[in-house]
């Protein structure tokens, strides 16, 4: 799990310098500081279990186990990217690895997964769904309507809410009446379990719980795990709205010292072992943007293909029959 | 000839499919007890239980989006909403889920759905008797159709259903008491998406239509050859995305005169993205311009008078043939 | 108070008449069974406070002092109709009495009510709004927006919830993962309370205590009075998902018939008083109805009018400028 | 002269009107702390308070319900949607209220909203680089504005937020750091609404645009004023609802040829609507088929290469009026 965390950061961090250079365009959204999220979510459930998450998705791509060199060449938009570069940094996702994709309209995927969670349970199948979220989207309606489903129809998928206390520019107190999104959950009466989701230990009972309840046809369940980003809400933020102190204050949580710190007290691993790990990641996430960069772009001949999987051409139907 | 009415013609439809494919199921508000809100399902949740036939809240967002979660699960679901009108509710799930998930994610996965939803009016008021086909139609993406009798919408409902795209299927209500020759059943019945009819040949004009306004056209059409001796080509698209345009094409090298037919507002209806299409392609074929019989942009009152001047019918085709010959 | 509900009974009597007999097209709502709703609640609040309803809407109206001429007239289509024809059964309103509306697409009302209550308290103004809509109503995300807004700024606004059991067809166990709609208050934390809706002094006691609260500058409240539709949905409705024992059952519990029994049990009014209020109400709907049958359609030339309230016309702008 | 950016000019008409009318109002996601997403209400919460500025949930559908209600409670809000992509969620909102009430309720209020919302791209990927101007363009009781320029920005804003009626305000993202001269302060400042502008004389070819594309055109005219010696006459359509036909139309008796400008999708997109129109009012001053420059029916992929392929440019309007002359 050291080796998943410091592989989400250092990929990001990777990410934003080939932001700056300009090898990466358009929204950037870092999931640094909010490692343990995925980790202990993800660790908690099986390869199988089906996962959805928002366009802050980077950190679940590469627990699920996507290849970091086809996800970074997603964000360079190159034709060897997770999304073949039509995607970017919003929209990986991995079909065969059950990752259906970060979705970039808050809430949307929220009564998608609650769908998903339905087809499971309809085909007699063992996965569950696991359906990640930020503290914003729990005020939109699509959030209660996929919620209200699930419960009223029992169906195995965690909800888990990644409270990181803002919004894009909003905090907590701006956008929501209720603090703890946990309360949330109240109106369908779905159980619920709220974490620190800057420990991944935390974070990974939490999500047990809620994904042996699923398994066990006990219906759907509402996990909080409540975390900060140390980056702006995507790399065009200028952060006016928060203060160095409160930023600082968090920074000393951080998930991957937190969890390193343990280990090496618990004589897990050596510090040594550790910054072993940490420099294999540093070569290895080298290796993925220098394969980004290689990597060769999309075919502009191939522009218009896959709008449909059944592409229907009348003009090459030929005359109209009657 | 076994005849058989638009509504049994769908619901034939969505039995057979759950018949065959167990994957099928259907979803929406009051499509159990109820029956749906234009007695489309009756009988099939006593068929085929609730597990197949599933009562949803009123939440049409939801709806689409639970849709479309079943269908990347391995499910062909199909939706009902009650109306196009509350369509505009599940407008973003459609848009920017539905249509765009194969694409967007690189060809990992399609989104086999079918989204049925009933245009019409009938003293409804404003915010029940819009049609919104022109938008449906304008996104890459989504597959469109809205058929017009009994045969089309078994056949056309059978490939949507099969279609591994996400469709949204047009019914009309003041159709769905008509009747007509029973399709023969099977695959025979089949009816293809994207292909237009030429329901009645003619030389002088071609008048472009679907669902509803089918029978305005043919009635027009009528009048027009008993009264003027002018002879309409009646075509009914059937398919709104993707557009036959050979069929229609063809059509009006033929006969140099247009006349576009639908419910939608004047302004940014459908009528205007086929006008425009039939302009790239056809300019110079064209004797005038392209007439269009369509919705005045206005509020559709409920006054029983007030909206009977309003609502396109047979006698607007006319005059907007009239006014080309 | 037993006059308002015989009104609200008798004018639908006709109405539902006049339907059959084809001079009220569309559809047709009918309240009949819950009279005690628009009664109780309309009476604990001043006449100046603001009032949206859903499509079910002809109670409200005539307990808000409309005319019953008017209101009929509208349902004929006709000029002199509440809302000069163009708007019919679903949609009422007269703004001069702060009644803003029955409202056709569901819940739809519920966000806007908010924003009218914010408008109150920004302007310092003392009335308070109440937003009445259906148990089905509380599945739909704009629900969750507009409870959420209110909960969130504290707005003097009050929710009832009608709940009557059922949806279009919809029983609440197929459209709702709780019974009790004031758990849905929860999630957002506001203060609630449920009534007998077949009970005219529970509703007024209920909506009382929610008005003053909002009143006093606390926030928003939930109501949810129990009630039940003794007719169809709508005129269209076959009625094929309840059963005759069931509607038997709650026509026993007849918020006229209990009001009357009360009344006369109390010596607050004799049998004859109340026969003689019925006759009244009965003469004056006959009125209604002829008025509306006698009055003039709207003119076929105004129907382009009011599109906009300030219509541009850039044709009439004479040549560009530039 | 001065000159100040389109940023700054709306904000400054926000600001003005705000000081002016103390009814006016601004609510939106991120517009506080954050400053909005593109920066256009920077400041104001500081000096206007969270009362007058007011940072939503992230609830499109609830943002515009709730900016309905206080409009009809005295107030004049001022809703920010944070992209036009997002309006669709906000949809029937805009439709069936705010679009309705006023012709639906006989008249009885009005609804003095304004939503601004912005248009663009940038490797935003498929969800968010959508132009949906030709959907809210068709819809009646929507008034529909889409400026070029900061002095248009701000002139037609102050409109706008003084218009009793519903007007979907659209911005573009790409056009926020433009700079041009800054607009005659107060009364002077007001541009009409449903006026368009002539903004470049030429007898060739009438090239009609609006927001970025006017940019676009004209780049265009000057190249084939240069290399091809066409002269072009550029329009600045500025309203879309109502729109200014009687230039457009002007215009094109004059040249006989026309292109159309639009960053919507070619299939029903607002060029097809404009087109059906210019047709039927035109039909026989045109020596040639009205072309339009659009996006092509594809989700906008995220590939730097792929988007450069398909967002409309100044070198496709060069090309469309090529293939006229
Ligand atoms: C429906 C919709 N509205 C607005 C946006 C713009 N937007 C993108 S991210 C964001 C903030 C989301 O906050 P939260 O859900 O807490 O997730 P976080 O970014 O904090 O992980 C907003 C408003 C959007 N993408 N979709
Ligand atoms: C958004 C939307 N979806 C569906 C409908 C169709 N419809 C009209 S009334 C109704 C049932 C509403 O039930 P409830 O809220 O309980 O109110 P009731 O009719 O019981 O008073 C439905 C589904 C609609 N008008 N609007
Ligand atoms: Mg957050
Ligand atoms: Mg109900």
């Amino acid at each position: 799990m050291y080796r998943q965390m410091v592989l989400i950061r250092r990929f990001e961090d990777h990410a934003a310098e080939s932001y700056a250079r300009a090898r990466i365009g358009g929204f950037l959204h870092l999931y640094i500081g909010e490692e343990a999220v995925a980790v202990g979510a993800l660790n908690a459930a099986r390869p199988t279990d089906h996962l959805l998450t928002h366009y802050r998705d980077h950190g679940y791509a590469l627990v699920r186990g996507c290849d970091p060199k086809a996800a970074m060449a997603e964000l360079f938009g190159k034709a060897s990217g997770l999304s073949g570069g039509r995607g970017g940094s919003m929209h990986l996702a991995e079909a065969s690895r059950h990752f259906w994709g970060g979705h970039a309209i808050v809430g949307s995927h929220i009564p998608i997964g609650a769908g998903m969670a339905y087809a499971m349970q309809y085909q007699r199948r063992e996965e569950v769904v696991l359906d990640f979220f930020g503290d914003g989207a729990t005020g939109n309606g699509i959030f209660h309507e996929g919620l209200n489903m699930a419960a009223l129809w029992q169906l195995p998928v965690v909800f888990v809410c990644e409270n990181n206390l803002y919004g894009m520019g909003a905090t907590l107190a701006e956008e929501s009446p209720v603090k703890d999104m946990i309360i949330r959950a109240e109106g369908y009466t779905m159980p619920s379990r709220q974490c620190d989701g800057m420990d991944v230990f935390s974070v990974y009972e939490a999500v047990r719980t809620a994904v042996e309840h699923c398994r066990s046809g006990k219906g759907p369940f509402f996990v909080e795990a409540v975390t900060y980003r140390f980056r702006g809400h995507s790399m065009a933020d200028p952060e006016l709205y928060r203060d160095k102190e409160e930023v600082g204050r968090w920074r000393a949580q951080d998930p991957i010292l937190r969890f390193g710190e343990f280990c090496v007290r618990q004589r897990i691993s050596s510090e040594r072992e550790l910054e072993e790990v940490n420099e294999q990641v540093e070569q290895e996430m080298l290796e993925a943007v220098a394969f980004a960069e290689a990597a060769p772009l999309p075919e502009e001949s191939t522009v218009a293909d896959g709008v449909y999987a059944n592409p229907i051409d009348p003009e090459a139907a030929g005359p109209e029959s009657a | 000839m076994a005849e058989l009415s638009y509504r049994a013609a769908v619901r034939d439809a969505l039995r057979e499919e759950m018949l065959r494919d167990e994957s099928v199921i259907l979803l929406g508000e009051s499509i159990t007890g109820y029956g749906g809100s234009y007695a489309v399902t009756k009988g099939l949740v006593e068929e085929f239980g609730p597990r197949r036939v599933m009562e949803t809240p009123i939440a049409e967002a939801g709806i689409v989006g639970f849709a479309v979660g079943a269908a990347m699960g391995g499910l062909r679901p199909v939706a009902e909403l009650m109306t196009v009108n509350f369509a505009l509710l599940a407008l973003d799930q459609i848009v920017n889920s539905a249509a765009k998930f194969h694409y967007m994610f690189g060809q990992q996965w399609s989104v086999p759905l079918v989204v049925r939803t009933v245009s019409g009016f009938g003293q409804l008021g404003a915010t029940h008797s819009q049609s919104f086909e022109g938008w449906f139609a304008s996104v890459p993406g989504l597959k469109v159709v809205m058929p017009a009798t009994p045969t089309d919408a078994y056949g056309l409902l059978v490939s949507a259903i099969r279609d591994p795209d996400p469709v949204i299927f047009i019914e009309h209500s003041l159709l769905y008491s008509m009747r007509g020759p029973a399709p023969p059943s099977g695959e025979a019945g089949l009816v293809p998406l994207g292909r237009a009819q030429v329901v009645r040949q003619g030389q002088d004009v071609t008048v472009v239509a679907y669902s509803r306004m089918l029978f305005q056209a043919l009635q027009a059409a009528e009048t027009l050859e008993r009264e003027d001796g002018i002879s309409c080509e009646v075509i009914d698209l059937r398919t709104l995305r993707p557009l036959d345009y050979p069929t229609v094409v063809g059509s009006v090298r033929r006969t140099h005169r247009v006349v576009l037919c639908g419910e939608d507002w004047r302004t940014g209806g459908f009528g205007a993205t086929l006008l425009a299409e039939i302009q790239d392609r056809c300019f110079d074929d064209l004797d005038g311009p392209v007439a269009r019989v369509a919705m005045r942009d206005i509020p559709l009152p409920y006054a029983r008078n007030l909206e009977h001047l309003l609502i396109p019918a047979a006698g607007d085709v006319v005059a907007a043939v009239r006014s080309l010959v």
